[in-house]
């Protein structure tokens, strides 16, 4: 090939999180893991998070998947990182996609499995902590 | 970006040869006729598609140019064979027989008849890939019009038994056809040996060109036009012919056919280095297919890696500059995993892990040590990022390709984790 | 051979400009790649590939590129339009209507049509081969799914009020399809102001290459597709794109485009000048289709000469170096007249001597002059030799171009000796 | 154009035929005179004979259609003269094809018109000159 530019699937961000993914791992004594499949394309996601003072102190990731779906991965935990429980329950696909600069179309499931694997961390901490979502519950409709 | 580029990616596409590109120059700007014109210009560019069309039936050794019939890609040819076929013998039946390993654009084309009445049969292939041609014969009912088995498998590199088929289809009476665009250029046709009453190939799989196609037919092989107009092609193909690509692609198939012999001793060597270094330097690494030899295309190597998806593969493998096909082949936009992998019954989670790649005439030894080294780099990073590698080490899943008996299979895991995802869904 | 070239059939050809060609060249040899494929080579080709398509889009000014789908050429675009969208509508209705005189690519679709259970009107044209868009109005039914009208005629230059069809069909929310294929690059398009929903052309008609179509398409018009395989332009048209010649044909369009001022006044410069020269020095020539003005494509000439035969002008015209086509057009091959010269009433001797010139770029106004020149010594020459110009001389037939009032028609005249050779074989 | 060789749509013999016509024209007094035409194609040629003591002395033609059908009528003038009027019934248009070294296949039927037109100047001929068959007829059953 003659020119110089570099073809690549993804834009640079995403591709920067494929090739450099952050949080890459598992948290030994997690607090809450979540993994989840896509049945429709057979990706497989898998989050443990750390929470003290119902705030996410660490967040990892590993996946069995396309290039976005680990770049998706990767974003997600660093996005959720420091958040409360109650602000990452409303965590939402979109700010992934947003975060990578977009996705293509025929990709955007990977982002909502990454929802879904952070929210069944959540889910499984929360499991093991009723209070911490009444405490939650409480504050959100003070 | 990497240093190095190895182009493994020979079905999708191949550079034209620049003999070829020498050839096609001056149909451009100065021989830019058109075939139908009755001046000196219409008639120059005639003489020229009759000259591709003695060297397209020396390829396949066709019995007369005639035979030789230009469409504007493998699919199309595809698409003109089946429909073209089955549409001219509508009134004797509307039963078609296919291997169930077919290109998508003959599977298509089956699923657009099916609207339109015909119904068809898929032959099962065993798990290299290849089908028996008694399930052929055995599949024939008096209301058959078409037997369409391709000659080389464009996922896995299996060889089908054609001239076998072929005995039987025209013992039969019935019209044989067969897709060989993946093998035209790479494996030796003979249409006469083979029986084929149609056969259909793309000089950009060889070094030629791209916006051609060939369909070789014989007067057994009664064929309506699908596309329609002017009287071009004898009035099988309606359409301004694609005069440069079908010079270029004529002389193509030419230097195909004069160097087949050096170029399958190549591939064929490097096929053999780069199976046995996969084999040997990554662990769970999978050959799809039959074995190097008489039943596989010898510029075909097709492998799946477990517990990783194909995708990542192919995404780091362009990294270091190698640049492959994965499990989707052609059809690289849609999600599901190839049918043929399915067919040849490879594991849903191992076939997410299939990689394909086509081997060219200027690949050369250090290339595939250098892929093997660069494969057995990239696999042992995207395992790290893989939570069913962990699983695997922790026992809870087990392996596909070399069974230790402990824990679950990936594809049950992966329903389970799944599963939990369908419910979350359904209770939004 | 002659020492002087006149190519006076741009419609049938054109040569790829050197600045398309110059920009195609690097797509053959070295960016060689797959659109479909994922690694570099296959991304640096999608690139190009958008590329065109804006550069499409701009020619004609539809809202987005996405708008643009790429086929193999003029004749697939017409199919896909018409067949892709009759296919696509066939719960709503099954009518179509469309000018009688529609290339042969957009008759033979619909007679492939009316054999699936659809059916379809012609709308009649006026002595210059222009449709009156009440007859569409008319024409429409409860049935009717779609409406296809050519914008330029490829035989007589005739342009089609496309504009007022396209009002009638939105008022009516009926699909509204043009064949451009004679027009584009030639006379400006708008697709917007022309309220199509879909429309076709071919680059090799503006200094493109041969070997790519283009059909636009909007939302309105839904479209199945007729070649059936992997998911290439998103799913409506598959097989390997021709990259090159798709690069190619976008360069060609956007000089068009730039550079359609010039041309169009060049040319209509030229076709004055000879339209002019030839109504001037040649006896019995008749000028076919509207005058040079706002309702005639500014490259075309179509013209018919009394008493001789078309093909025989062809040849002494090559022969003197002036390439041109006869009233066939692209169908050569095919012995009957054209039928756009029935439809603007010709009679049937004269449309016998049609010949038809299409002007461009490159010939200069000596060449007119030199093409009357020739035209007026070789129409003489023909004359001499044929038998209906004696018996005018003779008053013992008349002509149509200039009737004197004394003798039959040729057309009488050719039934009457036509009826001898018919009891001849009868009594064989 | 860069190559030199000569494209054209028909033979060589055919070409010069086409170019250079032989016996073109019409006989003054002719003794037989044939005009047909094709409903097919719409070509008309007519055809003029000068017959003297059974034997064709001359044959014109003038002929409206195609390139290969003037060289057709150009052929069958040539070949028929010299004939006797028994030799010349017997004509057929193959004798054209074959003199002319073949003519494509769409283009047979111009050598049939110039057969047909030929008969028909010789019928004109023996309708004028009963006595010309009848001794003719007595020939061939001797
Ligand atoms: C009006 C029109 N439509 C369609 C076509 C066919 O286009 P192509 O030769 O690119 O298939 C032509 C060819 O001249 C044409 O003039
Ligand atoms: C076996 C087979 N058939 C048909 C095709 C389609 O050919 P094309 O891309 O030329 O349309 C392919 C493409 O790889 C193929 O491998």
């Amino acid at each position: 090939m003659s020119d110089t530019k570099e073809y690549t699937l993804y834009n640079d961000k995403v591709m920067d999180h494929f090739m450099n993914p952050r949080n890459m791992g598992d948290i030994q004594d997690a607090d809450g893991v979540g993994e989840v499949g896509a049945a429709a394309c057979g990706d497989i996601m898998k989050i443990s998070l750390k929470i003290q003072d119902g705030k996410i102190q660490d967040a990892r990731f590993k996946t069995f998947g396309c290039g976005s779906a680990i770049a998706s991965s990767s974003m997600a935990t660093e996005l959720i990182k420091g958040r409360t429980i109650e602000d990452a329950l409303k965590f939402s696909n979109q700010e992934v996609v947003d975060a990578l600069g977009g996705l293509p179309p025929v990709k955007i499931h990977c982002s909502v499995l990454a929802e879904e694997a952070l929210k069944a961390a959540l889910e499984d901490y929360v499991k093991k902590h009723p209070e911490a979502v009444e405490h939650a519950e409480t504050a959100a409709t003070k | 970006m990497a240093s190095r580029t190895v182009f493994l990616d020979h079905l999708s596409a191949t550079p034209v040869d620049p003999r070829v590109f020498d050839a096609m120059k001056p149909y451009f700007t100065e021989v830019f006729g058109n075939p139908s014109s009755l001046h000196r210009y219409g008639l120059q560019v005639r003489d020229a598609l009759s000259k591709a069309r003695e060297q397209f039936a020396f390829l396949i050794n066709a019995e007369s140019p005639e035979e030789i019939l230009f469409t504007s890609g493998g699919t199309e040819a595809n698409n003109l064979a089946i429909k073209g076929i089955a549409y001219a013998n509508q009134r004797k039946g509307n039963h078609i027989i296919i291997a169930e390993t077919e290109h998508p654009s003959i599977l298509e084309s089956i699923a657009f008849l099916e609207k339109q009445g015909f119904t068809h049969s898929k032959v099962r292939v065993d798990k290299l890939g290849i089908l028996n041609p008694d399930d052929v014969r055995n599949a024939i009912t008096d209301k058959t019009i078409l037997i369409a088995v391709h000659h080389v498998n464009h996922d896995i590199g299996s060889i089908q038994p054609i001239a076998e088929i072929g005995k039987i289809a025209n013992e039969k009476g019935i019209a044989f056809f067969s897709d060989a665009t993946a093998s035209a250029g790479w494996v030796p046709i003979d249409v006469r040996a083979m029986g084929v009453n149609a056969l259909s190939f793309a000089p950009h799989r060889f070094y030629g060109p791209k916006g051609v196609g060939v369909l070789y037919r014989n007067r057994k092989a009664r064929l309506v036009s699908i596309i329609h107009g002017g009287v071009q092609e004898n009035g099988r193909r309606a359409g301004t012919e694609n005069v440069p690509a079908i010079v270029g692609g004529g002389l193509a198939a030419e230097l195909a056919r004069k160097e087949m012999p050096q170029r399958i001793e190549h591939v064929q060597k490097l096929q053999k280095r780069l199976m046995d270094g996969l084999s040997t330097k990554v662990p769970y690494l999978k050959i799809n297919g039959p074995p190097c030899g008489p039943h596989r295309s010898p510029s075909n190597v097709s492998l799946a890696t477990e517990f990783i998806e194909g995708e990542g593969q192919l995404l780091l493998l362009d990294h270091h500059g190698v640049c492959v096909a994965s499990g989707g082949s052609c059809v690289s936009k849609s999600l599901k995993v190839s049918h043929v992998l399915s067919a040849i019954g490879l594991d849903h989670a191992l076939a997410q892990g299939s990689i394909i790649m086509t081997l060219g005439k200027d690949n050369t030894e250090s290339d595939m040590d250098y892929v093997v080294e660069t494969m057995a780099k990239i696999v042992e990073k995207l395992r790290t990022m893989s939570p069913m590698w962990d699983e695997f080490q922790q026992g809870k899943i087990d392996s596909t390709i070399a069974p230790r008996g402990i824990g679950k299979s990936f594809t049950e895991h992966a329903a389970a984790v799944s599963g939990h995802r369908e419910e979350r869904s359904t209770t939004r």
